[in-house]
């Protein structure tokens, strides 16, 4: 199959088509055609990942290391003077998406049977559920970064209405501010596109353009730095793996490595880094940017939190590795010690946020923020474990979240409140389900033996170990676990243990334990978090080798 | 310069399938006693008692042979590989046969004990699981494994400790016992971060002999060594290799409610009694003290003193604590931490052999105790009904039950005077022991390291007052509950436990007794210390400890027989001191009886754990609650607020520039509409519709044209 | 006779020309004031032809402005007809309805 | 070069020499004939001739067009005919094929005009002239010699005061007496003025050699006189200011096949004669550059700023057309030849434009009955298709970029920018400036035609023939070239390229 990833990227838009097309007499059709097209969609990238052999050695910013690569030229204009203007569809998977991809089919498929029981405007709802899909799968395996926020641009539209529509009583306030934030930062994404276009080439085009055999890369490459090929032969790119190459920037540009350029004082290539860093630190969260996350989840429909949770933030931190660390290296080894720190204070903050939360989602959206902070302190160690960590935390909790917002869905389907100190006692009205609310928790506040644990044991060693960031931050963010424990257990305490009693009477007849829907959903997830803890392996050998020449490519440019 | 991937070659041996089972049956029986509804206790029983059995046969077969490692490859993280290994030596075997031991006496013991409560299935996969990771914690020889398998015990304490989960004091002590435990694994990961980034693995075997080779150059300490092929020079700050050992210990201390996280096991108490007694009495608190043996090679000079201050420490104010308890589990509980104390402070002055030889006693003996007990507090709620509500657990509701169950009182002298440490009880050889290593040690050490010394012998003291204080209110005087609740046939209805709850606590009353270990009085002469030789550090020179191993026989036998004799005295001091305050109607017995809580600062500050439990409930409990709320206001007042206030500053710059694109821009809009429409007139008034008006036009503008060219 | 007389008289004409057909009210007179241009530069072309005696090209184009010119007079005056016949007049102040 | 031939070689040769010629004239020999045989057709048959007239012509057409495009394979470099009268190059074969075009999609606008049909193929009139324009047309692409370039002007101006004339009603008989009485006013200050030249040059050929060196010893004062006097000519063919006056009143009244085939055939004819003669005469003491920058200056503003207070669409699109005029002096501007491509592009598509427009509104017209703004409130909702083609031909002629208008501004400013930082001569800037402006201002009254369609409501019941679909069918053929150009502009560039603009050989 050669096309393998475009057929993964585009079947649930052909799917979203096929929604819009069939007629509204055919209501419930909506839903099972969406988990159809997720379902297959989740087979191909079953099939993809299993083609995908870890062993393939190459350095990240070459095209060697990538694997189902498609690469056709989408448009070109000629600028006349200023040279040619091409943007391909790049598309390709190396190790560091090849966990993401694999995590959003599942949450994706898990996210459609959830929202199973949507009712108004099922047309529409299936539809935008669909076009996301498609978006968030193109996001994660798109190379070109006009492709690439193409598609991170149209993940907003969507998940604005699915929220804005869809959503809880204050759902316009959430759908706008997490749209207005992810607005903004995509803006700054933009500059730096734009800025990085100008002033980085295609030596195999330039190649083609100037009258070479586009072998000889390395030459041309000479050739452009002494400026034989002039302006008008170069063909600009936006190609994430040439940007990632610091000889394929033209000579004088304005992000060129020399970083002669300044902007108010500082070199333009640390400017460029820093609004890269805060355009995918809001989508991550990181904390000063999180608070649109709290708002989000708690408006939106389960099965949205459940994607957003499961994979949009992790958009954020796979942006931040794709873009703003295999690019700017050494601005990532300037301001490692920032992001360091910014993620160990995510970490306990997220986590005393949460323990003062009095909605249960608000509380899962907070320890979110929390583990997202583990992934920004493994980056910021920029040493093998610390990466691995990193991209298998964003895995791990992308399950578990995902299983969290399940099991507060559960209960707000049945009576519409999220509040904790509204329950008490619920072990002893619904036991399997507090079974499975005990596992989440546990995976969720690390307990070895679940997903959460190995990753992060890894980020922390990761990062003790690393030199770019001072070793008391990990041993710092040890706290984090105590008081994810606190959080956690202090909810199940106060919801699940005691005797039962429930605010509201008639509530009582309708917390029934879970239904065969629920279990079809939380069963494999549990599944899931159990083999990725105890075989870490599995995902681990895959992304080895990328991870390996990424920290090669970070500690290149280390002092 | 040797080379880490030698060391973590993938070992097998016939041996890897006996550990398997030692692990899965527990772990079977976890899985599948739910299923078996009311016949899951015998399930579950049977299981132990083949694990058991397994335990024996290993021990028997391999008891001489030199220790066996099995080793795998779990996953690889770039460079390194990260393994799994197990060990089986001496150490392991008797911890395994110990830990299964007394885990199927409990289980015996529980048919009866939980006969009535129908989560029985629970409760019994609930210890299945705690077994599967104790032994786990004992068979693992990978500090990675041991971690793992130290958060699983934490977390089936948790389960079985909030067992009856509808008491909410349970659930909250269950999340106490946790989180105490959590804090602690704090402590555990930092030690597994250092090491790991000094020796690039979690293997105690490739530390163990990376250490040898590691040096301390100027402050540094430098490890050197290859893997597979190219060298790596890993050099740390002197400091964090004590760091490592201390912070090792904090896991230790966590799980072995050392000081100061001591306060979660007087709570644990919640739970079924049986589960004390495996749990907080034998196994998982004394998985601290086998942990700290396990790392004892790699503690250098300061982590080592840390560890005995710590121990002597706690052994001392468990003491204290102990002596004023109403709760008879209570007064168990604190002895428990004190006996800990003795282990890991025997553990910190390099007393390895004394130190485990205890913990091998101490568990038979206060195992004994507690499943005793259990026995009383059993038969004690057979008596409650809708009008007699009493705590079954207070002595004071107890009182001459001799006359009513003499076998239990028998058992129960039995092991009370093992942990009094009386001659002829297995008590008295590991913490004589103990003491002696002690004396040597501060000897050797002098200055301040005399009060450790004292400390402990003041707890031998104290030890054998709160003992005889527990014999004398639960089984001399007359049985009090009558009197209280008015009804004299309730004394009549008071029988001897069943033979199912009697037969564990005969055999561990047994296993007290000295001639188990050695007909001798002196320690060393018992089978388990010849077997059990204290390994030598591995820590570099510089900062290795001074070893009892290298001190000469001579001062130990000079000290021997001085040690002895204070040591006895000391306990029956204790006792004839507590026989006097404590004898039916004495004056201190009279008041312990009515009153709610001792007199005096003395007997409040034993009462209340020396105020710790409240010092941290108030102190830092609301302190980070206090935070987190304070974060939490801050995070949607400050933060929201400040992207609030933008919002509305961006409505109010809107309206702003709408009044100024209004009057000013529109108006200049406006001046160029309006312009262009004058010019559009202009050039349209030329269109008046004569013709000759049209060519006089464009004449003249020719003529225009050209004279502008012109000139 | 001097060379330049005929230039003057030639620009002369064509300012007659140009004055009558700004200034007439009557379109046939107007036509009459664009013959008279026409001829102004037919005068010219004829003195300027004597420059080159052999191809004689003034005078060859001459001859073709004649004949063009007696063709707009034809055309000329049937419009001034057709457009008498709708306003009763050859007035051109009076037919001036398309405006603006 | 004429008079040398003349002289040393006899009746014979000579003869040989333009019959040798007349193979190149082929397309305007079967034009002719096909006037011939409208004629002839008109006078043999009495009743319904219109199929067989339209027939006639269509047939006469497509040959012709065959023709050109075999002579456009043929000719590669511009060749002399009948001894430098005219001076066949691909430029003019180029245009000649536009015109051909144009005029076909003028005839399928009259047959689609409903009651204007019938007067249209009734008799052969109207068709006999428009092929005279035609005629015209071409012959003046291919003058180079002042006499042939005066004498194809009038047979273009001559037709089209008789089209404008021939059919009844009092506002035509108006119109053609204007247009007859400016015309010949202007082409009587041509001839003087070519009087002039030819007195300086002693030469009618422009590109004689003697002609090129006579140029440079004229004082810089009679010569300017002159060269305005005879520019003053070809601009009224242009429909530039100042001559301009004339075009909202004659496009006003015309019948609309007709005003659509005035928009763009003498226009584009006179451009080249314009581009011929101001690259021939190129003496310092004339700044050209200056002289057209105004003109355009002039034309541009004029024509887009009294657009804006039109009642009727078709006086808008008159001024229209005069803003377009001034667009293509833009490209002669540039003087270069990426210039002269634009200028050509932009003049092919303002022909696909105009036709485009002219037929939509002819469709309209046969709607509503008259061409006023009022009227045509709230069409949108009844006829979509047709609005949503005027909706786009709007957008081509302001110029947004879904349409070819698009790549024609940006062709034609790109060469203005490249010839300004050639010769940074500063009437470029203004030029470039005043081009942004009028296009900005043209959005305003281009799109107030969709506006109404769409926006307004109906003031009373339209009754609609139901021959939408077939209009819009055709009307998609036409504007779908505009579209399509966007896209793929480097077809009708490639086609350019292979234009070279030399103009002489001497």
């Amino acid at each position: 199959m050669v096309h393998l990833l475009s057929y993964i990227v585009f079947i649930p838009l052909v799917a979203a088509l096929l929604v819009l097309l069939t007629p509204k007499v055919y209501q419930n059709l909506y839903r099972v055609l969406t988990v159809l097209g997720l379902g297959l969609t989740l087979v191909l990238i079953i099939f993809a990942v299993s083609k995908f052999d870890g062993s393939v050695q190459g350095a990240i910013n070459s095209e060697a290391n990538l694997q189902l690569v498609e690469k056709t030229e989408w448009f070109s204009m000629s600028l006349g003077s200023l040279g040619k203007f091409s943007v391909d569809y790049f598309v390709g998977t190396d190790g560091l998406n090849v966990g993401m991809l694999l995590l959003a089919g599942i949450v994706l498929l898990i996210g459609a049977i959830a929202s199973w029981n949507i009712k108004e405007k099922q047309k529409a709802y299936f539809g935008l559920y669909l076009l996301l899909s498609s978006s968030i799968l193109g996001c994660f395996v798109a190379l070109d970064f006009f492709l690439f926020y193409l598609f991170f641009e149209f993940m907003l539209l969507p998940m604005y209405f699915l929220i804005g529509i869809w959503g809880g009583p204050r759902k316009e306030y959430a759908a706008i501010k997490f749209f207005l934030y992810t607005l903004v930062g995509s803006i700054l994404i933009l500059i730096v596109m734009i800025g990085l276009y100008n002033s980085v080439y295609d030596p195999v085009k330039t190649a083609l353009e100037a009258g070479y055999e586009a072998s000889q890369v390395e030459q041309v490459q000479q050739l452009v730095q002494d400026g034989t090929i002039k302006s008008g032969q170069i063909v600009k790119s936006f190609n994430m793996i040439h940007m990632a190459d610091a000889d394929n920037y033209i000579p004088g540009s304005f992000l060129e490595k020399s970083g002669l350029a300044k902007i108010f004082g500082q070199p333009a290539r640390w400017i460029a880094f820093l609004a890269l860093l805060i355009g995918f630190a809001i989508k991550l969260p990181a904390v000063p940017f999180h608070t649109w996350l709290p708002d989000a989840h708690v408006e939106a429909p389960t099965p949205i939190s459940v994607v957003l949770a499961g994979i949009l933030l992790k958009v954020g931190g796979y942006g931040l590795i794709r873009t703003a660390f295999v690019m700017f290296p050494d601005s990532a080894y300037h301001y490692s010690w920032l992001i360091g720190f910014f993620g160990m204070f995510a970490i306990i903050y997220g986590a005393l946020n949460a323990l003062a939360q009095k909605d249960l989602k608000k509380l899962i959206a907070y320890s979110s923020v929390s583990h997202m902070g583990f992934v920004l302190m493994g980056l910021a160690a920029m040493t093998v474990e610390g990466i691995s960590g990193a991209i298998y935390q964003m895995y791990s909790h992308g399950l578990i979240s995902a299983m969290l917002f399940l099991i507060a869905g559960v209960i707000y389907d049945r009576t519409h409140d999220r509040m904790i100190e509204n329950y008490g006692g619920l072990a002893s009205q619904m036991p399997k389900y507090t079974v499975f609310v005990a596992i989440a928790f546990f995976a969720s506040l690390g307990l070895p033996g679940f997903s959460g644990f190995i990753a992060e044991l890894m980020v922390f060693i990761g990062s003790f170990k690393s030199s770019a960031i001072p070793a008391w931050m990990p041993v710092v963010a040890t706290t984090g676990l105590v008081l994810g424990a606190g959080y956690y257990l202090w909810t199940l305490q106060r919801m699940f243990f005691g005797k039962f009693w429930v605010k509201d009477k008639n509530w009582v007849n309708s917390l029934t334990d879970l239904n065969s829907r629920e279990y079809l959903m939380l069963v494999p997830l549990v599944i899931l978090i159990l083999v990725f803890g105890i075989y870490p392996s599995l995902l681990l050998d895959l992304i080895n080798n990328s991870v390996e020449s990424f920290a090669d490519h970070l500690f290149q440019f280390r002092k | 310069m040797i080379d880490l991937q030698d060391i973590i070659l993938p070992k097998s041996d016939p041996i890897i399938y006996w550990i398997i089972a030692l692990l899965a049956i527990p772990f079977f029986s976890f899985l599948s006693t739910q299923k078996f509804r009311s016949k899951a206790p015998h399930w579950s029983t049977f299981l132990l008692g083949l694990n058991t059995l397994i335990a024996i046969y290993l021990t028997t077969r391999y008891w001489n042979s030199d220790f066996i490692t099995v080793r795998g490859h779990w996953f690889k993280l770039g460079e390194t590989q990260i393994t799994y290994s197990f060990l089986v030596d001496r150490l392991t075997l008797i911890m395994s046969v110990i830990v299964n031991f007394i885990s199927l006496l409990v289980h015996l013991f529980s048919q009866e004990y939980m006969r009535k409560d129908k989560a029985k299935p629970r409760y019994f996969a609930f210890l299945g699981l705690f077994t599967f990771s104790m032994m786990g914690i004992v068979l693992f020889n990978d500090l990675l494994f041991i971690f793992i398998f130290w958060e699983l015990v934490g977390l089936s304490s948790y389960l079985l400790i909030g067992f009856w989960f509808e008491k909410k004091s349970a659930s909250l002590a269950a999340n106490k016992a946790f989180i105490m435990n959590r804090l602690g694994d704090l402590g555990f990961i930092t030690g597994l971060m250092i090491l790991y980034t000094q020796f690039h693995s979690f293997d105690l075997e490739a530390i163990k002999s990376l250490m040898i080779y590691s040096e301390i150059e100027g402050g540094n300490w430098v490890a050197q060594f290859t893997n597979n092929g190219h060298e790596i020079i890993n050099t740390l700050d002197g400091r964090w290799l004590s760091a490592a050992g201390i912070a090792l210990f904090c896991g230790a201390v966590g799980k072995s409610a050392q000081f100061p996280l001591q306060v979660w096991l007087p709570d644990a108490m919640e739970g079924p009694t049986p589960v004390s007694a495996l749990i907080h009495a034998a196994t998982m608190v004394a998985a601290g003290v086998y942990m700290l043996a396990r790392i004892f090679v790699i503690l250098d000079a300061q982590a080592l003193e840390v560890v005995a201050i710590v121990g002597a420490i706690t052994a001392f104010m468990a003491a204290i604590a102990a002596l004023s308890q109403f709760d008879i589990k209570k007064v168990l509980a604190y002895s428990t931490i004190s006996q800990l104390g003795y282990m890991v402070m025997a553990m910190g002055i390099g007393a390895y052999t004394s130190g485990l030889f205890h913990l091998v006693t101490h568990a038979f003996f206060k195992a004994g105790l507690f499943l005793s007990a259990g026995i009383i507090i059993h038969q004690l709620h057979k008596l409650e009904s809708k009008e007699v509500m009493f705590n079954a657990q207070d002595m004071r509701v107890m009182g001459g039950l001799r006359k009513h169950m003499p076998k239990t009182f028998f058992c129960f002298l039995m092991c009370a005077l093992a942990l009094a440490g009386l001659p002829g009880f297995s008590g008295f050889l590991s913490k004589d022991a103990i003491l002696l290593d002690l004396a040597v040690w501060a000897d050797i050490k002098g200055g301040g390291f005399y009060i450790p010394e004292v400390l402990a012998f003041a707890t031998v003291l104290f030890t054998g007052f709160y003992t005889i204080r527990m014999i004398l209110l639960v089984f001399f005087g007359n049985f009090r509950l009558p009197i209280i609740m008015q009804k004299n046939e309730l004394s009549g209805r008071l029988k001897e436990g069943n033979w199912i709850m009697l037969v564990p606590v005969a055999i561990l009353a047994l296993l007290s007794l000295s001639p188990v270990f050695g007909f001798t009085l002196n320690a060393e002469h018992t089978w388990f210390v010849e077997a059990m030789p204290t390994p030598i550090y591995l820590v570099p020179i510089s900062y290795a400890a001074k070893s009892l191993v290298d001190v000469t026989p001579e001062t130990f036998e000079a000290l021997h027989g001085l040690v002895n004799a204070v040591s006895i005295g000391l306990a029956i001091v204790g006792i004839v001191i507590a026989y006097l305050a404590y004898k039916p109607n004495a004056k201190l017995e009279q008041e312990f009886v009515e009153r709610r809580e001792p007199r005096g600062f003395f007997g409040q500050v034993s009462f209340y754990h020396w105020y710790q439990d409240a010092f941290y409930r108030k102190a830092i409990l609301k302190f980070v609650m206090l935070k987190a709320q304070a974060l939490s206001w801050f995070d949607k007042k400050v933060i929201d607020g400040i992207i609030d206030g933008l919002a509305k500053f961006n409505v109010v710059f809107a309206h702003l520039i709408k009044w100024f694109d209004r009057y000013f821009v529109d108006g200049l809009v406006h001046l160029t509409v309006f312009t262009s429409g004058r010019i559009g007139q202009l050039t349209r008034s030329i269109q008046s519709g004569n013709v000759q008006a049209y060519i006089l036009a464009s004449f003249v503008f020719l003529i225009l044209l050209m004279l502008y060219l012109v000139f | 006779m001097p060379f330049d007389y005929l230039l003057i008289l030639g620009a002369f004409l064509f300012c007659v020309g140009l004055f009558v057909v700004v200034t007439r009210k009557n379109a046939i007179l107007v036509l009459i004031g664009i013959e008279l241009m026409l001829n102004a530069a037919n005068i010219n072309l004829i003195a300027f032809s004597s420059f080159d005696p052999n191809a004689l090209q003034g005078q060859i184009f001459s001859l073709f402005i004649i004949t063009v010119a007696a063709a707009e007079a034809a055309v000329g005056l049937s419009i001034v007809v057709k457009v008498y016949k709708h306003f009763q007049t050859a007035d051109l102040d009076k037919i001036n309805e398309l405006k603006g | 070069m004429l008079i040398s031939q003349l002289q040393h070689s006899g009746l014979k040769e000579k003869l040989a020499s333009t019959s040798q010629d007349l193979w190149a004239l082929l397309p305007e020999i079967v034009i002719v004939s096909t006037i011939i045989l409208l004629v002839v057709f008109d006078l043999i048959f009495k009743k319904n001739k219109s199929i067989g007239l339209a027939a006639i012509a269509f047939a006469g057409l497509a040959y012709c067009f065959v023709l050109t495009i075999q002579q456009w394979h043929s000719v590669e470099s511009s060749k002399a005919l009948m001894s430098g009268l005219l001076n066949l190059n691909r430029l003019s074969i180029f245009l000649k094929g536009g015109f051909i075009i144009g005029l076909t999609m003028a005839l399928i606008t009259a047959i689609r005009s409903g009651d204007l049909q019938k007067d249209f193929f009734k008799s052969s009139e109207i068709l006999v002239m428009l092929f005279g324009l035609l005629l015209g047309a071409s012959f003046m692409t291919l003058s180079s010699n002042l006499l042939m370039i005066y004498i194809s002007i009038e047979v273009v101006s001559i037709c089209s005061y008789i089209l404008t004339g021939l059919t009844k009603g009092r506002k035509k008989a108006e119109a053609a007496m204007k247009y007859l009485i400016y015309g010949a006013v202007a082409s009587a200050i041509m001839l003087y003025g070519m009087s002039w030249l030819y007195g300086f040059t002693g030469t009618l050929n422009l590109t004689d050699q003697s002609f090129a060196i006579a140029i440079t010893q004229i004082p810089q004062l009679p010569l300017s006189i002159a060269c305005v006097m005879v520019m003053g000519g070809f601009l009224f063919k242009l429909g530039a200011f100042p001559l301009h006056i004339w075009s909202p009143d004659v496009y006003e009244a015309t019948p609309t096949p007709i005003v659509a085939v005035f928009s763009v055939l003498p226009k584009l004819a006179a451009l080249v004669i314009i581009f011929k003669f101001v690259n021939l005469i190129n003496t310092p003491l004339i700044d050209w550059e200056l002289w057209i920058g105004i003109l355009a200056i002039a034309s541009m503003t004029v024509g887009n700023f009294s657009a804006l207070w039109q009642k009727d669409i078709k006086r808008m699109l008159a001024y229209s057309s005069i803003a377009h005029a001034g667009f293509l002096l833009v490209g002669i501007l540039a003087f270069s030849s990426s210039g002269n491509q634009a200028m050509l592009f932009y003049g092919s598509v303002y022909l696909m434009m105009n036709f485009g427009a002219f037929y939509l509104v002819q469709i309209l017209e046969r709607q509503t009955g008259d061409t006023s703004f009022q009227s045509m409130k709230g069409l949108g909702i009844k006829l979509p298709l047709i609005a949503s083609l005027v909706l786009v031909v709007m957008i081509a002629l302001t110029g947004l970029p879904p349409t070819a208008g698009f790549n024609g501004k940006l062709y034609i400013f790109s060469a203005l920018w490249e010839s300004y930082q050639a010769d940074g001569h500063d009437i470029l800037i203004w030029v470039f400036v005043f081009g942004l402006l009028n296009t900005v201002v043209a959005l305003f009254y281009y799109l107030k035609l969709p506006y109404l369609l769409f926006f307004k409501t109906p003031q009373s019941e339209i009754s609609l023939d139901n021959k939408e679909i077939s209009d819009a069918l055709v009307g998609t053929l036409f504007v779908l070239p505009l579209l399509l150009l966007f896209f793929r502009s480097d077809w009708f560039v490639g086609l350019m390229n292979s234009i070279n603009f030399e103009l002489w050989i001497p």
